[in-house]
């Protein structure tokens, strides 16, 4: 299957040592083989109620509870999940109780039904029933992503790298339109509706339109695909297909992936361990939905970007900046036994770096250099300064400038635009505007200044790469070492190893949507999902 | 000395910026409601310095000129600091003295707000701008409840700690969040406690008026760049007075005594 | 749909950013002082998101909030275009069947003002924007005289070219140079000519407001991004008005035939 | 004689051919030499009153006409100039007719001494005691120069190049006092008193402290002191000395001159074509004024600042490229002619490439380099963006941040700040401090990114660069060919070569101001400025 590929422009070159490169990644692929074990033995709510709306469950109930949590709720309630949702439900359609899952879900709402776990030949048809619709939700997002292809094609793609994204963040679905519609004419290549302050935390997803939001937009169904339709409305105007993005995280994670899915939405914030640094979500919960989410993401050819920025937004991006690495490999691990391909990781970094360091934008070179040199064939996304901005939005358009400027040096994938206003208020109108005009300026003006640039093999630049990759090779050595750590990256996140949160592995929001697979265990969406590669 | 105006190369001359985005398509219409706007907020003259359309329904401008308000500076009303600032030091051995305990602080981010950063640099040891936040306090019990705390668990834990003083971060100001989050956190503690023994009320975020204490319900509110060192001098000032009986007051300082 | 507020992220917000200096040093009492300016301003909430104090005696503010001033598109009075828009070809035409001769322009920057460039846009062949400049059309006589140009130098200029427009440049507003001049500069045309021989006068510049003819006593401003054409367009609209003796008049056109 | 050099950074280097760069120079040598014949076979109004300057004169009569001016007309009424001021006036003293000057000018101005050609005797003592009394003002002007030395030694230097250079402009002497020390304290280096519009057209120096200049203060002796002394206070609470700069243009070039070495100012803008192409003053006035002045900023230690910038707000920045250069070697040639080290050429150039073009700042970083490598003992003087500034203080500020970054890269040794405000204001105190935290945001954070930096021999920069350079000496060559331009130099500048400005030698202001020295010509300040190297 094709995909559009980033072209990857003349950029300076960083030597790394090959060994410790190979080194690195096989220290990450040892830290997170023990995780995928645990993720591929257990299932959450989430992952059953995604199944669910991949087989076309939506709608809510009169107080906005989703038919999908309700159905949910009612199969746990009769015979636990152990054994998926599917098997029970399924067995009831097949037995008649209801002509679908949606009337279903209604008859359980009010306990008119009661679930069992079929068995022999009942199980066999409740399974073959559960496949049969699961994979005509499967083949709906196989359409929307050769959908997305035609459209690419037809429109013609972002007409260069990096890919200008764009924040839309007003709480309310019909103000965001006109708004992205406005970035997308200004110049955005992919716009991101973010999501209500609350929504992750919220163990259901919201249906409909939504106008009500805090500091962003809820992500539902019906908002992704009223914001879909106007960014094709864009892309047909300006002849270049716009991407839409929004956030799989938060307690519903696999679920927003199979919306996202469903609505051709093109790329997704999906970080392994965002949730649980920043939001206390449980980790065996996050670690759990993230890998459903990214083969859902694998599948419907959606770009991840992954999370570490806000890594430095706690912690020093200076002493810090090894984690940032160690994260990315750990991410680049999941992601490919997920199945996702090398263009489909917008790996996350960021320009958080004191400015008032000496030779910090130098520093912000040599780390951006080092994620560029490490994941050539990733469009690495690139994060703008946010935790030294101040209410001085002149400084702060200036060190937005330096911000573009080494993303333009350093050949990275997705520039996530930087706001004049970041220590004031979401994104007004005229930021993104300006912001706009700012990275044109430096792209039209400077983008090509890569091509004089060569750091000197044993200068400032290339020493202090060396430093980070080696810091990350020390870290990534003690993650995994069973003295130090017995329970491997759980306990070092635990232990505040990434962005100074200390999150156990026993705490965090959502561990009860936890549920250790038994034997019979059946779920066709996973494995569809696996035996589709 | 107390009028002033603002200064942009000679005294007097009262320059100022502003920018804004209209609602309107470029053209010299939109560019007279610009300077109309400037009228009302009382720039005359004021020249569109820049006009730039955003699409075909927004501009945005850029406008400068005079202002003739007079700024009063007497009668300018602010927070200032009503109590001495303390070393640790200084603060441990005051709580000692007056409570003969440990100051009980509960702390957290309410609402669906999850910046922990501004609180954590109240509360944790590693403090901000080179002063250690209050779990350093020998005598101070820090509870940090972390981020996104709803009232109900927090007036629960205030409760169960038995808090002097409860501690509340707001960053997201979008649709006034902070604001009714405050007003719902003071309203929910003004009924679970009767009113000697409710705890000290205080809220921080960097975009409180600090001057809004009252109108929120709480006790003091602390803005941008507030100092870990500030607060743990304000908490002992104030409880430290509630439990120094000599003070003349009007109630009966029964329930203060059996705390 | 004539009532329109500023817009930030949301219709009707009425958000706008303001940036100044205050004659005080910093403390809370000028951000104190910094808000008491924008509440004057019709600000309100207004959050003072930046301070910065710039040595002693000063600070410098950043100001954003709401302003609750609506702005009445209907009552904005701009000096739109009251001529058609010709292209040098209709614009020849028009002069020579209007004229029968040549259309007498006289230019320059006035008083100690040497920024030609503005002045040039509109008069040299070269032009601005695309557009052609005055001298490119075969029947204006353009006599460019260049910078610093004193006010009776260009009366005597005027007077000896038999200039049927004079167009003045002023690019120096610092305290309000470009008023002045033009100010004198109209008095002294007054004083030389009888009414109905004054040449059109016609200023322009970067920091003019259109609307302010009348009061500085000129024909016409035109402010930022004026084009070649647009003046041609002016001046023929103008100057052939007043030779087509059509049009009723409570003057006698006596002196206007002799010219 | 040692005076502080700037240390040249690490910077970039460029490969040019040396036979083309010395062949540059030679033409250029062959365009000034018939210049300087012109200079040293005429005096002019300015001259001489700056010859009586020199000597002491000072002070103005009730309408504000400066003493000088009164002698001076007097003695041209009498006897006419083409001996000079000096002979005649002393002469005047010799015979007892006056004390001193101010005497002999007062009594001038009522019409109480007619002036005379002393001869034989008594012209040689009317010369002796001429060049006793100048001679004791050029001795000041020495002192002034030790003066300076001893405080550079005392406070200490500006701390790096290049050196933060601030234009303050209010119009109002006891205004911009305050701001030049504020602006000293946020850290400028060097401050600019620019002048009122119109006094560059003046045949004559204000005198006394002056409130009332528009976009600019006047210059006087009097508002040279009281800055002076203002920043004398700033170096000593600053530990470092703050040079003072002002303007040695218009008609009065050569007086201002001096009045800057007798109140130990630092830079003065001298250019050689300036007053002529931008203030419409004669270019033979202009040239013979500016020998002079160039003699005497030569002997004070003063460093000159050539206004090449300015062409690129009339011409454009690419087209005209050239033109800044072929200038930059006239006035190199003029200013080493006149006695000036290298230590002492702030020749200009400036930022203002259309930000539009794609790769400005490529363009821009080619300019700054020629300009460096070609001059690389002299402090060049980098201007910031004017002509491409809008309203839109926002770009403002990005452009004034790229502008400082070329800077930094090239090795500039005087940059000019850009104010956001420019196409706006004269700069706000604000603007200064914004301006200011621009500049220091750059130079610490990418400052020393120019040892990163190495352009291909054969790359974009590198061609750019060749290409002005050829272009620059095919004008020279045009110049300096008898049959194109019989008149050299002087042909060229009535022909529009320079910023696009026409200005034949026989026009503009202040000709009637020149005059032919005569066979006994006399003027001791000219003879002892060339004896003294
Ligand atoms: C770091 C950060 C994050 C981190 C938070 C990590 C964490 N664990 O805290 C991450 C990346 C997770 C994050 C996420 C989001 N963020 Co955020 N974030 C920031 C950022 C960059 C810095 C905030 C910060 O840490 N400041 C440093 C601290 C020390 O300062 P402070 O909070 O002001 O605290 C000081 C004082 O105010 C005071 N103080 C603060 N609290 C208290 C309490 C008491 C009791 C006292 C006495 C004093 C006090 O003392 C402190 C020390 O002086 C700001 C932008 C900026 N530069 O300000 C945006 C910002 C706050 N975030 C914003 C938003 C919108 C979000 C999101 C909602 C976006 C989204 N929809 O996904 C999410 C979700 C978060 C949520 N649910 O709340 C907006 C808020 C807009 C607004 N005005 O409403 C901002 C302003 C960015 C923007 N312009 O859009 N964010
Ligand atoms: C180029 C320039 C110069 C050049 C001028 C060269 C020349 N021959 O014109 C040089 C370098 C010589 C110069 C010098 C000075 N300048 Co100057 N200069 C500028 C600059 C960068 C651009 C102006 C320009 O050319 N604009 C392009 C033209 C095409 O636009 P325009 O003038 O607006 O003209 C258009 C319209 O306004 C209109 N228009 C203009 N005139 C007329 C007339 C008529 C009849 C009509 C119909 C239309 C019309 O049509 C034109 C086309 O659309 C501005 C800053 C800026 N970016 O704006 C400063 C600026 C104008 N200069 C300024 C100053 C202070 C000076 C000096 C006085 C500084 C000093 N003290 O030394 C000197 C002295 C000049 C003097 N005596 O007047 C200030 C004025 C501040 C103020 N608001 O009062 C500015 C704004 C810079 C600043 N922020 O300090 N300058
Ligand atoms: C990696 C990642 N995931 C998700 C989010 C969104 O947060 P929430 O899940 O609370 O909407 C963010 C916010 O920036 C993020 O960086
Ligand atoms: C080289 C040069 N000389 C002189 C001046 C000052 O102009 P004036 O002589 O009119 O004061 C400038 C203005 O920028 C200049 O660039």
């Amino acid at each position: 299957m094709t995909t559009t590929r980033q072209a990857v422009p003349t950029r300076p070159r960083l030597p790394l040592d090959r060994a410790t490169v190979r080194r690195a990644r096989s220290l990450a692929r040892k830290a997170g083989r023990p995780i995928v074990r645990l993720a591929q033995d257990h299932t959450t709510v989430s992952v059953e109620r995604a199944t669910l709306r991949m087989s076309g469950l939506g709608g809510a109930d009169a107080d906005g509870i989703p038919w999908s949590n309700r159905l949910l709720d009612a199969v746990r309630g009769d015979v636990g999940l152990e054994h998926g949702v599917c098997l029970p439900a399924y067995d009831a359609l097949v037995r008649g109780e209801a002509a679908d899952l949606a009337e279903l879900a209604q008859k359980a709402a009010v306990g008119s039904v009661r679930f069992r776990l079929p068995e022999d030949r009942d199980r066999t048809r409740a399974a073959s029933r559960a496949r049969k619709e699961v994979g005509a939700g499967l083949r709906r997002i196989d359409a929307r992503r050769r959908e997305r292809e035609r459209l690419i094609t037809r429109h013609g793609d972002a007409p260069s790298t990096p890919w200008i994204y764009l924040i839309v963040a007003t709480g309310d679905i019909h103000e965001d339109i006109p708004q992205a519609q406005a970035a997308a004419r200004a110049g955005a290549d992919v716009i991101a509706v973010i999501r209500s302050t609350g929504q992750s935390l919220l163990d259901y997803v919201p249906e409909g339109a939504t106008r009500e939001g805090y500091a962003g937009t809820y992500a539902t169904q019906e908002n992704f695909r009223l914001m879909r339709a106007a960014l094709d409305e864009s892309s047909r105007e300006l002849g270049r297909y716009v991407r839409l993005t929004n956030y799989a995280s938060g307690l519903c994670m696999p679920e927003i992936a199979t919306l996202a899915g469903l609505e051709r939405l093109d790329m997704m914030l999906n970080d392994s361990m965002y949730g649980i640094l920043f939001r206390d979500i449980n980790p065996l919960r996050t670690f759990i939905d993230q890998r459903f989410s990214r083969q859902v993401h694998a599948r419907a050819g959606i770009i991840i970007n992954t999370g570490e920025d806000n890594y430095l937004t706690t912690a020093d991006a200076v002493d810090a900046a090894h984690t940032v690495t160690v994260s990315q490999l750990l991410n680049e691990y999941f992601a490919k036994e997920a199945g996702l391909e090398d263009w489909q990781l917008g790996l996350g970094h960021a320009f958080e770096i004191d400015p008032d360091l000496p030779d910090s934008f130098r520093l912000e070179l040599a780390h951006a250099l080092l994620a560029r040199e490490l994941f050539p064939d990733a469009p690495l996304k690139w994060m703008p300064p946010t935790r030294h901005m101040t209410g001085d939005i002149f400084r702060g358009y200036l060190l937005d400038a330096f911000f573009n400027l080494a993303g333009a040096l350093t050949g990275q994938g997705i520039l996530l635009v930087g706001m004049m206003t970041e220590a004031v208020v979401t994104p007004w109108l005229s930021d993104r505007d300006l912001a706009l005009q700012n990275v044109r300026y430096v792209l039209n003006a400077a983008g090509r200044l890569g091509e004089d640039l060569h750091p000197a093999p044993d200068g400032f630049i290339a020493e202090r790469a060396r430093t980070v990759l080696d810091e990350a090779v020390d870290l990534l050595t003690a993650i995994t070492d069973r003295e130090q750590h017995p329970g491997g990256l759980l306990d070092a996140i635990a232990d505040g190893t990434f962005g100074l949160m200390r999150r156990p592995a026993d705490k965090g929001r959502g561990l009860d949507g936890v549920v250790r697979k038994a034997e019979g265990y059946l779920n066709p969406a996973t494995t569809l999902l696996e035996e589709g590669r | 000395m107390t009028l002033v105006r603002p200064y942009g190369d000679t005294t007097g001359d009262g320059m100022v910026q502003v920018s804004f985005t209209l609602p309107l398509p470029h053209s010299k219409t939109s560019e007279g409601a610009a300077l109309q706007l400037a009228q009302k907020m009382g720039m005359e003259p004021a020249l569109v310095a820049h006009a730039k359309p955003m699409g075909p329904e927004f501009t945005f401008f850029v406008v400068y000129g005079r202002v003739s308000h007079l700024v009063d500076v007497g009668a300018v009303r602010v927070v200032e600091r009503d109590y001495p600032l303390l070393t640790p030091k200084e603060a441990n051995l005051a709580i000692r003295k007056a409570l003969r305990r440990r100051l009980v602080v509960v702390g957290g981010c309410i609402g669906t707000d999850a910046h922990t950063v501004g609180i954590d640099a109240i509360l944790n040891v590693k403090g901000w701008a080179g002063e250690k936040g209050l779990e350093y306090y020998r005598e101070l019990k820090v509870v940090n409840l972390g981020a996104q705390v709803s009232v109900p668990e927090l007036v629960e834990s205030a409760r169960a700690e038995k808090a002097d003083a409860v501690l509340v971060s707001q960053v997201v100001t979008q649709r006034d969040a902070h604001l009714h989050n405050t007003r719902e956190m003071a309203a929910a503690f003004r009924e679970a406690f009767p009113p000697r023994r409710r705890p000290l009320l205080v809220v921080g975020g960097p975009r409180f008026d600090e001057a809004g204490a009252e109108a929120l319900g709480v006790d003091r509110v602390f803005g941008r760049g507030t100092t870990p060192g500030e607060v743990a001098s304000y908490l002992v000032a104030r409880v430290v007075a509630r439990h120094t009986p000599t003070r003349p007051t009007t109630q009966t300082p029964s329930t203060e005594a059996s705390r």
